[in-house]
């Protein structure tokens, strides 16, 4: 499963219940807002880095950068393009976006 | 259902999937409820294995003893007990969402099965299709 | 592979329009086939010929009719969705046409993936 | 007194229009005078007469123009936010115009309050 | 001032800075949404029985009745209908809607 | 700004009001910062007494450093740098929304005041009109 975050941990409770509900292997990638949560010094960071053991964290490079966020990413957290937003949704067998 | 005649027994009659819908929204503060639960009667329609998870503040769309008089807004909440009339049988709430909401499966308008989060994660994970809102 | 799309916001507004729409060029660059985009919720006003952004801004509408141009995407608007919203087949920008939530439910059917953009 | 109200979502995805409408009507009720009703952001979708909900429910854009006709309220849509989601003149239900920021900032000021409605 | 908000506790973080930038003495109309944060065994509940300390909590009460909470109000909180919404509006010398 | 001539100077001329607009949205996910600004430019035109504060997401409007390019969407951070040009000099920061991302003044496109929540609350509430978005 891919799961698709795209809101601040800051401001809506997306990401923990993703986190909550995301099994162990599964792919997590954060887009638009949602890529604050993969910056350093964020509320999310320990959340983060508890899931960076169990699951692949992404977050779309576009998106960070639009933000300003792109040098503050936590190591691990992997970057992708939209090209790399397209492979992990037909890599994985199945995509929930967490609206 | 009027679109159920033109749309089901195209080219996908047949084919089952597995259609979840997660349900994170309360009702009549947004509409995505209400125009959430008219996805899943088509499904419904079209014979797919559909299922609906309430989490979050999605289990507030099944709180017993709604009354939308005053808001003069429609009181959709009936539409849930018409589910098992479109064969729509699979309801689940997470139990954490419920009680941290102080709710509990009798304050529910339908019987739903109460999943812990693990429970409702393996669930979700054999999908074809989520769809939330 | 045969991607299905699903946006649930207008354009502007939120990000979702164009979330999807990068996404669907990348897709389509990379040889994948769009099987549908479907447009739901506040997503139908995505579909109306009217929208004028200003000058330095991105056209979204046009975006998506010229996509559906060059690559015979199928832009799907929800008619309920649509009337609820005021948008009439008479607006469409060209590309898009309206049809019953089955064409939703037959994309995830049809499509290997259904991706969803939103608030 | 005189109530400037800011409505900046659009009519069904959010209740704010329901719950303006609601305030609006209670005050004018209490004898509190309108001084206008802006609509910024998604909140111009609120003014289109091709809205059709379905029978079974409130129709948001025909109460707005009904109070509008019954107690001369002013209703004004922001025409920059207007154009970005393609929102027209000849579009307009009655009892609706479209204007500038300005008139936001003139009710801010000429108001005695400013209650704002919004997602 | 009169702070409205319209979200629920959970889904977003608009109640906490309210609360948070919210004078003592200031009115706290719940709304919409928001009304969850006005029922028991909410989340939001010792903040909100905290906050009830130092100003006047009201809840709307068709939007309580709509979401069937309004027989879970938490004691203390007011419940008002578009006519008290309006009355607390012009008692209070400014409002402030918590989007 | 061609809405400046037709507006100003009509009944309000001469009366000053405080407004402050609150940003507490992130930039891009929504529009919500950039049709805010929008009001705050005109606001100013009309020579009210305009403030800007910035909490919660809201601070991340300022973060210095946006690269909008590959999301061929318009960055309009540098429209910050010209609210001075409008006599919009009233630019608050909450201390405590900064802190919890982990951001500093230095991390800012403008020169911010940086509040505490008390501070601020306090400037809140003496003004005349807010909006928040």
């Amino acid at each position: 499963m891919l799961h698709i975050v795209n809101k601040s941990p800051y401001e809506r409770n997306a990401l923990e219940s993703c986190l909550r509900l995301a099994l162990p292997g599964a792919a997590l990638l954060l887009i638009e807002d949602g890529v604050y949560a993969a910056t350093r010094g964020n509320v999310a960071e320990p959340r983060l880095r508890e899931a960076m053991q169990r699951m692949d964290i992404y977050a779309l490079r576009p998106d960070l950068e639009a933000r300003g966020m792109a040098g503050r990413v936590i190591q691990g957290v992997k970057l992708v393009d939209y090209d790399g937003f397209v492979d992990l949704v037909c890599e994985r067998p199945n995509c929930q976006s967490w609206l | 259902m009027s679109e159920f005649e033109n749309d089901a027994g195209g080219e996908s009659a047949g084919r089952i999937k597995k259609f979840m819908f997660v349900n994170r929204k309360a009702p009549y503060g947004t509409i995505y409820a209400l125009e959430g639960l008219e996805v899943v009667l088509i499904a419904a329609a079209f014979d797919q294995d559909v299922s609906l998870a309430f989490v979050d503040d999605g289990v507030y769309q099944l709180a017993k003893g709604q009354q939308t008089k005053a808001l003069e807004i429609k009181n959709f909440s009936p539409a849930y007990r018409a589910l098992e009339g479109y064969d729509v049988e699979k309801l689940y709430a997470e139990r954490e969402s419920l009680e941290a909401r102080g709710l509990a499966a009798e304050d529910l308008i339908v019987p739903v099965e109460v999943l812990s989060s693990t429970e409702l994660a393996e669930l979700m994970a054999v999908q074809d299709v989520v769809i939330s809102s | 592979m045969r991607l299905g799309i699903l946006v649930n916001e207008g354009p502007y507004t939120h990000q979702a329009s164009d979330s999807a729409y990068q996404f669907v060029k990348a897709a389509i660059a990379k040889g994948h086939a769009i099987h549908r985009v479907f447009f739901y919720h506040d997503g139908v006003n995505n579909s109306t010929k009217h929208t004028e952004p200003p000058q330095d801004d991105r056209h979204l509408v046009n975006r998506w009719s010229k996509l559906a141009g060059e690559h015979g995407i199928d832009l799907v608007v929800c008619v309920a969705a649509a009337l609820r919203r005021g948008i009439k087949d008479e607006m469409l920008a060209p590309g898009f046409r309206i049809s019953g939530l089955g064409q939703l439910v037959e994309t995830g059917i049809e499509g290997d993936r259904l991706v969803v953009f939103g608030d």
